[in-house]
């Protein structure tokens, strides 16, 4: 297994036996902020080598999956899980967005196994994290009364901290190229996985931490935490196939489809949804989703995306 | 020591309402406020501050009356349903009436 | 504004006892709690919140007034002879009584 | 429970001044100070923490009524004029009155 | 543009478009004490080379230049600005004092150009921090009625965290020498450049923050932040030809003279000073100065320095 | 001076000189946290190079020391220092335990000196942190009428942060072994000397402001924080001979033997006996012994286990 894999699971472990590990809240925050923008930067560096038109047919399929998952989702939530419409489009906008922590896990997977990946994936993980919330929103106020401030709403998904720096660390790599970061390449590159380590044992920590909310909410969570993302990775795998991804890509893909957002989702739903209830969302995509991904899901997308690809 | 009557409000609640209270406590004409970062617990289970969606603020206006009562019941009305939220009040005395 | 009259509670403690306090406190009846980091000093010297040992916290409990008495007087008897100890409490006014 | 009158003087000022004020409060008399690390706004505009410069504090003091006195008019007169500050005074109860 | 200048407009963005990023604020302390430390142990490290002797004169002339650019900037506040004496004196401070930050941006910008320095010159951050602080707090107290704690006011400038750090990594970099702190090394000096742009992502933000206040205090400010600097560097590449400093030597020095503190300075003259409006000094040196000088100070000071130089 | 040394001196004059500098809590937390797994993956990635069952005779030996170390320390604390059996027992745990920092400077020493070592004695700090404290809480709770509640003390001495951080970098290097943790060494183990004088530092400022505590507790405390560490070593070494370690791994082992506990220890004792006064085992242990085998210990345990082993 991953040593990333087996820090995550240092920190479930640390959490059910209930140690007092925990990583201060400015180190986490510390850790988040280097992860997007490494990523970030990673893909800007590798945009500046190519040309940016052939991309824009990629660029459209892949904010039309970004814009279909939620709403494949929610009749789900609504109708199978019996959720009341706040929750079930709540629910669909955290697995219509993506885990930029997923992702990077996916990417040290293919890097140990030598899979190669178009290196401008990042781009992908901007493109998709904001499409899921604003149909996830727009789902929960179609009918509602409550009229919705959809400018302060805007600002508060585009604007937020994992966009500005996932954006940011791209247009800078993009500026900036390959050679000009030299001396950034040490911190932001070489320590990636190192730095992704200790962000996994947070990960488990807090995972391990909402698996108790998952009790209260029954099993339905813990199926659609699951299946529901094996789903929407075969899904992803098609539509890599279809824009004309490698292999690599198409698992990485794949992945982000599957994955489900914490951070970006969860902050936008309370300001826009506020009667939803957040333990709900976050049960699954923190407690259920996640670890599934990392633990079973990356290595079954290989799988599963290989056969579409007959590799 | 002379002391001025004023009312002193505390909001616990989650840290996302933070920039939009503000906003809130300013319009309904308090002159200052103080936020403090908190843990807790309560209807809405712990609040462990472990992760962005748990943490919860702490924050204390003094105001004169009207807008105490104005305050608490705004909080109530807009963000008590939906939020963990916690409203308190005391009587405090201040030295400086006309800052507050 | 009606408020309904309740205690405020504060306990300021070693923040190595936080785990125990919050059970005591919510087997004594309180059913909420806020806890926030501090640093201090008193008769137990300057606890600057430079080292983990050093380190305080403030436990704020909205309750009525036998809970307060239960509260209070628990952790005179159980904490306050060999741990850094400050308990006080205060008069306030809640919004919403069947919350505390 | 019976309690004991005291005061609770909370100073939130300029973090910058955290040395010299708990010197002054321990030779005003009291026996112990809390303090927490806060951000605000009033009239010296938002302190948001987000500079060395901006940063607040929020020291409590529990004390006699003279004391408390003392403290408050001493932050008056020595800080109030040129840094940002707020004063303000409560009625607490005590469990251990030769405590404070 | 440089990496670390594209940082520092990331977090200036951020702040315009009033996004959530944040860096927490142990973070940050965390980043300065590491910048401060590397930036003394650089300096250290290469003292060792050196016989200290002949270094004296050079001592001598950089102490001056400290003293007396206070002492320029003082009547020009004062009568064309016309502040108040507190409020001259202490932006006089500011201005007088130098920003370590800005050294470490310019030492970048030569390390990218090839443009050899004085590896010494950290020696010189040190001494150009107090003596323009020390030369503001004289200004305001003279003719105060006032009384003034000169002990508690040298304590609070000598022990002051910047220079204990500063002087520490170069006492301690000078002690061991370059071999026994090669473990030190990777840390503190190859990771350097990379923890410098995380820096200046927060240095975006807090500057950016200050221009709210900029407005109130009007064109003045704005004037003065940026003429002054110029001036002050072409008196620091005087200074450096004067003292046999090397092209890039002079053009740190020129840097460090244009340059205007916002860490020590602000706390020294928030007590010794109470009197003077911090915002003013601030706005000034942060909201002005430092964005001026790392996005047009630095080559504008390269070629001005490069024309005394006949370069 | 090794630089992680300097570092620490540094530290101690800058709290003399009463310096507002101070590493923010947070940071301290994440060195902490980085340290310990990194002492822990370094032994798990040796560990997986050897085969087990020769070990065992050593873990015995080691787990006897532990054990026998506070039943020597209590006797003296009671009778010649004159204190009550509770303030007895808690010093006489923390000198049963260890301090995992004094460890990795003696590990640096080692280093530098090119002395080499049994690249599994982290496994041995794991195993000598808690045998001390169950022995100084049995000692306390002896006779006395209060009944302690083992379970919960068993958790918080096992579980707690330290020990779950250890356990878990040495499981994870030794499942993962050398090959797998690549991508993650150069962060925990090419940073490790940097990382550690940084934490150095903050060790400095604690231990110097320990001192003033020692004025009150007198001179016995100085003496049993010197001279206890002294025998302490002689017997670690004679163990080490014992159980056939290397030089290196004998003077690992003294080291680890006078070296008394200042996170586990303190935070363990706190809750199981409370009426043990904390301040005289933190001035004790962080005032003396710690800075005391770091100045003059380690190099004079290599002394003596050097005369032992006939080097
Ligand atoms: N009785 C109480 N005393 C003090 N703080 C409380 C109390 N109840 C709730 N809180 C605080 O208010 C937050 C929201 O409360 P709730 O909505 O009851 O979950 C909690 O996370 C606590 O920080
Ligand atoms: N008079 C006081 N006012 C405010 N806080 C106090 C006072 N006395 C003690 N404290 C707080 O309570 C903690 C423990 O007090 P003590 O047991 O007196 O050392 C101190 O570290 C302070 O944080
Ligand atoms: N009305 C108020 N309620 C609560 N806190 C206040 C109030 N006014 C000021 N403060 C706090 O006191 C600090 C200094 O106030 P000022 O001098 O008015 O800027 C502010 O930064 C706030 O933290
Ligand atoms: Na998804
Ligand atoms: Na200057
Ligand atoms: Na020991």
């Amino acid at each position: 297994m991953d040593p990333v894999v087996l820090f995550f699971l240092l920190g479930v472990i640390a959490r059910l036996v209930r140690s007092d590990l925990r990583l201060p809240e400015a180190m986490y925050e510390g850790l988040s902020i280097y992860l997007l923008l490494a990523i970030g930067l990673k893909g800007g560096v590798e945009l500046a080598k190519h040309p940016v038109g052939p991309l824009l047919p990629q660029v459209g399929g892949v904010l039309l999956l970004g814009i279909t998952l939620p709403l494949l989702a929610y009749p789900v939530l609504r109708y199978v899980g019996r959720f009341n419409r706040p929750d079930a489009s709540s629910v669909a906008a955290h697995y219509g967005s993506v885990s930029m922590v997923t992702f990077a896990v996916a990417m040290a997977y293919l890097l140990e196994r030598g899979i190669s990946h178009e290196q401008y994936m990042p781009l992908f993980v901007v493109l998709l994290e904001v499409p899921g919330i604003v149909v996830g929103i727009l789902l929960a106020k179609l009918g509602a009364e409550r009229r919705v401030e959809w400018g302060a709403l805007a600002h508060e998904v585009l604007f937020g901290r994992s966009i500005v720096l996932l954006t940011g660390g791209l247009v800078i790599g993009w500026i900036s190229g390959p050679q000009a970061l030299e001396p950034q390449a040490k911190l932001f590159f070489e320590l990636f996985k190192a730095v992704l380590a200790l962000f996994m044992l947070e990960m488990g920590l807090v995972a391990a931490g909402r698996i108790r909310d998952l009790r209260r909410t029954g099993l339905f969570l813990l199926a659609f935490g699951t299946i529901v993302p094996c789903i929407f990775a075969a899904i992803g795998g098609l539509v890599a196939q279809g824009i004309g991804l490698s292999l690599g890509g198409a698992i990485l893909l794949g992945t982000l489809a599957a994955s489900a957002s914490y951070i970006a989702a969860p902050a936008a739903m309370r300001i826009a949804v506020p009667e939803a209830n957040p333990s709900l969302s976050l049960a699954a995509s923190l407690g259920v989703t996640f670890p599934f991904n990392v633990l079973v899901g990356i290595p079954l997308y290989h799988r599963v995306v290989g056969y579409l690809y007959g590799a | 020591m002379q002391t001025h009557a004023r009312k002193l409000v505390v909001i616990i609640t989650e840290s996302a309402l933070e920039s939009m209270l503000v906003k809130d406590i300013l319009t309904l004409g308090a002159h200052g406020y103080t936020i403090c970062d908190v843990r807790g617990g309560g209807r809405h289970g712990a609040r462990e501050a472990a992760w962005e969606a748990d943490r919860n603020i702490r924050v204390e206006v003094i105001c004169d009356d009207p807008t105490a009562s104005a305050i608490a019941e705004h909080v109530r009305s807009k963000y008590a349903l939906n939020y963990a939220t916690t409203v308190f009040v005391a009587d405090i005395g201040v030295l400086r009436p006309e800052k507050f």
